[in-house]
């Protein structure tokens, strides 16, 4: 039992508690876009986290452990990224404790506009 | 908590997961949440049939570092069913596919979705 | 004896996502919570040690056979627009 | 610029073949050579992602250190979310700021966005020529030069060095 | 009302039959006949490290051969369901365009998604995976390059000339066992190589090569012909 | 000791992965629902490498690159649905 795999085992567990932090940030924030900031910032530390740990642990893994590491680093910031997008297009109210809100209406894009309640509406198929 | 094997916790989530599916195709009248209650009873009977190939206490049939040659046989838990659902998930996607094709045709011809307006057969 | 719990807990929350699937009004949300069941079932399958089932749960049931849904979905949308 | 495209897309592809492969072996290492050559033949021959990358050891250099700050960064954003949401008065004010950035390159701007979606207490929106629209948790300045100042300019200096 | 209670005692009555079945007797503690036939006699017939890839491809082929008959059945009944046509061109399509983030990364993420497609499917006999996983990673790298780009079009002729091509050579290897070995599907005709190295087990690399790129452009055919949007025959 | 600890951020792992359920059952919108099976995705990894761990299998973590790469094609294609442009 050497001290890197001790070392290892803590920080994976340091990582638990950053993905456990995460989802009670989901539980807790008021609307989508602190609810897409809690979620995933914390959960992508804590994967990596705990995947270093296992790094630690069983240094002989190293290859897929790294690109596990990098390919969630890639992806995550991405689909959080274009979720938060996807969410402010369909118009999901922001807070009530927001302050400013400087991206309104820069809709320069092919889409038509004002269909977004009857999409609502039919979305209940 | 001794007693109760993996594969019997793996079993009974299975057959709910079954049970759940069938009742899911028998209750609705929308055509898309039957083919998604079709698609649960398939990952239910998947569920039950690696359950079943489970041994307890043993690990997966490849052999590498971890699993000696000779030992192999007392190793190792039943390949044929993984090898059979294997088989049956990729047909599952196939048959989803193409029910999914027929509900958009049958959208596209009677614009509905309700089973129940589908009244062409009846006489 | 952490393997069983997880198995437990997967198995747990693989029947009431099936039970969302069946009775959540909204279509999205149905489809959804059936990439979630694929996604725990191949948890399962791992526990099981069958990591090719794994794979082929984790690359088909929950990838694509959701992104087939949604193109479904969508063209459904399409139509009924058109039609409106 | 399209060889450099073509080679720097075949280079990631074989360190990502090595990787995953977890060896050395000739006979493995020309079958990945093999097929991410043509892999980045079929898929960057046309795109203009790497072609502003700079290959000098200048930017090398400044890779690693962008790295490490983006790691201390990362850690940063998490502890300061993890404070927030322990908080039982949950103390936030959000709000959506305007920034604008001097990168020209396309994948220097994504590495910026994603780098500034990582780190603490912002979510990139949209992007939009060189505006960005982000999402702050704790919104302390509502001037879009001041938030520049205090979240893009970090990351952006050491990403000028590395992509012009 | 009385639909549910009949509805609610074909349930029961599954349930019973299911549970009959399986008789809540437990799992066997050790494995039986055949599996333990595979076990210790599938390394040294078959020289796959692999044994689910050995059942598969070996012992089972012809299963394989009927499923991925179905598959190519399913994909072109599916072509010929929604047929497009082409003079639809009228109404400019209404798609909100990808943000630039989104597009940049895909042209970085589908590159190695095929990569990695690929690796599945060569070291099919080594770790978990093979054919039918590495086709289906292959046609999500297709998925990721229609969703960051939706107005693009998939050639149709690329993906049936690949499909057929690999669907012949799957079936001239197994003729080719059948003449050189022992039975159809055979992988022995190909020297059987160190066990547990990249070339060993006869001819499953090249069969599951073929099933990769088989499985991959059936699913990719399948979801480019419910993706394209702007020509909606109504 | 290892497993010991191991053990325990298992543990937390899979409270993280009920207070994600928790938030699909109740979520308002979409965008809560997709978060929380994002989340749900994150956490489901790591488990995979610890399962791989306990086990001394170095081949389960294929499974979890198979989901760390293909896993955000799901958010992505609801995303895209939800801002019509798919």
């Amino acid at each position: 039992m050497n001290i890197l795999a001790i070392i290892g085992a803590f920080v994976t567990l340091a990582g638990s508690i950053f993905l456990l932090l995460g989802s009670v940030g989901l539980l807790r924030m008021p609307d989508c876009y602190n609810r897409i900031q809690a979620g995933t910032k914390a959960s992508t530390l804590g994967t990596i986290l705990s995947f270093a740990g296992i790094l630690l642990i069983m240094p002989g893994w190293w290859g897929k452990l790294l690109i596990l590491i990098i390919s969630v680093i890639l992806t995550n910031p991405v689909s959080s990224h274009v979720l938060a997008r996807a969410s402010y297009h369909k118009r999901v109210p922001l807070t009530k404790a927001t302050l400013v809100d400087k991206y309104q209406e820069e809709e320069e894009y092919i889409a038509v506009k004002d269909q977004h309640k009857e999409d609502q509406n039919n979305d209940q198929t | 908590m001794e007693q109760i094997g993996l594969s019997h916790i793996a079993i009974t989530t299975g057959i709910l997961l079954i049970l759940t599916g069938l009742w899911g195709i028998l209750t609705q009248k929308n055509i898309i949440k039957m083919i998604i209650g079709f698609s649960l009873f398939d990952t239910g009977i998947h569920i039950v049939m690696v359950g079943v190939g489970y041994v307890e206490g043993k690990t997966a049939p490849i052999l590498d570092e971890a699993v000696q040659l000779k030992e192999a046989a007392r190793q190792i838990v039943d390949p044929l069913p993984q090898a059979m659902v294997l088989t049956a998930i990729v047909i599952g996607i196939g048959i989803t596919a193409l029910m999914l094709a027929y509900a958009l045709r049958l959208y596209q011809k009677n614009k509905t979705l309700d089973i129940q307006k589908f009244n062409d057969l009846k006489w | 004896m952490i393997i069983k719990i997880i198995a437990i807990i997967i198995g747990l929350a693989i029947l009431l996502m099936a039970l969302i699937a069946v009775y959540n009004k909204k279509l999205i949300v149905a489809i959804v919570a059936a990439g979630v069941v694929s996604l725990f079932a191949s948890v399962m399958y791992l526990l099981l040690s069958a990591p090719d089932v794994a794979m082929t749960e984790a690359a088909i049931g929950s990838g694509l056979s959701t992104i087939i849904f949604f193109y479904v979905v969508n063209k459904i949308r399409k139509n009924r627009k058109d039609h409106a | 610029m399209q060889a450099k495209n073509v080679f720097v897309s075949f280079l990631i592809g074989l360190i990502f073949w090595t990787l995953l492969n977890n060896t050395f072996d000739p006979l493995i290492l020309s079958v990945g050579a093999g097929l991410s050559l043509l892999l980045s033949l079929i898929f960057c021959a046309r795109c203009d992602v790497f072609s502003e990358l700079k290959l000098t050891p200048v930017a090398l250099l400044y890779t690693g250190i962008y790295l490490v700050v983006f790691l201390y960064e990362l850690i940063k954003s998490n502890l300061d979310v993890a404070r927030r949401v322990i908080t039982p008065s949950l103390p936030i004010n959000p709000g959506i700021v305007e920034v604008k950035t001097r990168l020209q390159s396309k994948m220097g701007r994504m590495i910026l966005a994603n780098s500034i979606t990582l780190t603490p207490g912002t979510l990139t929106i949209d992007i939009s020529g060189d505006t960005l629209y982000i999402h702050w948790i704790d919104v302390k300045t509502e001037d879009t030069q001041e938030a520049t100042e205090k979240i893009v300019r970090k990351f952006e200096k050491y990403l000028e060095k590395i992509y012009g | 009302m009385l639909k549910k209670i009949f509805t609610a005692a074909v349930i029961v009555a599954f349930a019973i039959i299911l549970l009959k079945g399986y008789g809540f007797s437990g799992p066997d503690q050790q494995l039986n006949e055949v599996a333990e036939r595979y076990a210790e006699k599938g390394p040294e017939e078959v020289g796959a490290a692999n044994l689910v890839t050995a059942v598969i491809v070996t012992y089972r082929g012809l299963d394989t051969l009927g499923e991925v008959t179905i598959l190519f059945l399913t994909a072109s009944i599916i072509g010929f369901f929604l047929k497009t046509r082409r003079e639809d061109l009228t109404a400019p399509p209404q798609v909100r365009k990808t943000s630039e983030i989104l597009s940049t990364a895909s042209r970085i993420i589908s590159p190695i998604i095929f990569l990695f497609g690929a690796y599945v499917f060569i070291n099919g006999h080594l770790t978990p995976g093979g054919g039918f996983q590495g086709g289906a990673i292959v046609a999500s790298g297709l998925v990721l390059m229609l969703l960051a780009n939706p107005l693009k079009t998939v050639n149709h002729k690329i993906i049936s000339v690949v499909e057929s091509i690999s669907g012949i050579s799957f079936v001239l290897l197994g003729v080719l066992g059948l003449v050189l070995a022992a039975g159809f599907l055979d992988n022995a005709f190909i020297g059987p190589g160190r066990f547990g190295s990249l070339i060993s087990a006869g001819a499953i690399p090249i069969i599951y090569i073929f099933i990769g790129l088989k499985v991959g452009s059936e699913l990719s055919g399948i979801v480019s012909n419910l993706q394209e949007t702007q020509k909606e025959e109504i | 000791m290892v497993e010991t600890i191991l053990t325990t951020s298992m543990g937390i792992m899979l409270v993280s992965i009920i207070l994600s359920i928790i938030r699909f059952v109740k979520g308002p919108c979409y965008t809560d629902r997709v978060i929380a099976f994002d989340v749900m995705t994150i956490s489901s990894l790591a488990i995979i490498a610890g399962v791989a761990y306990l086990s001394g299998r170095v081949i389960y973590l294929d499974v979890a690159m198979v989901y760390g790469i293909l896993s955000f094609l799901g958010v992505l294609v609801v995303a895209r649905y939800m801002e019509k442009g798919l």
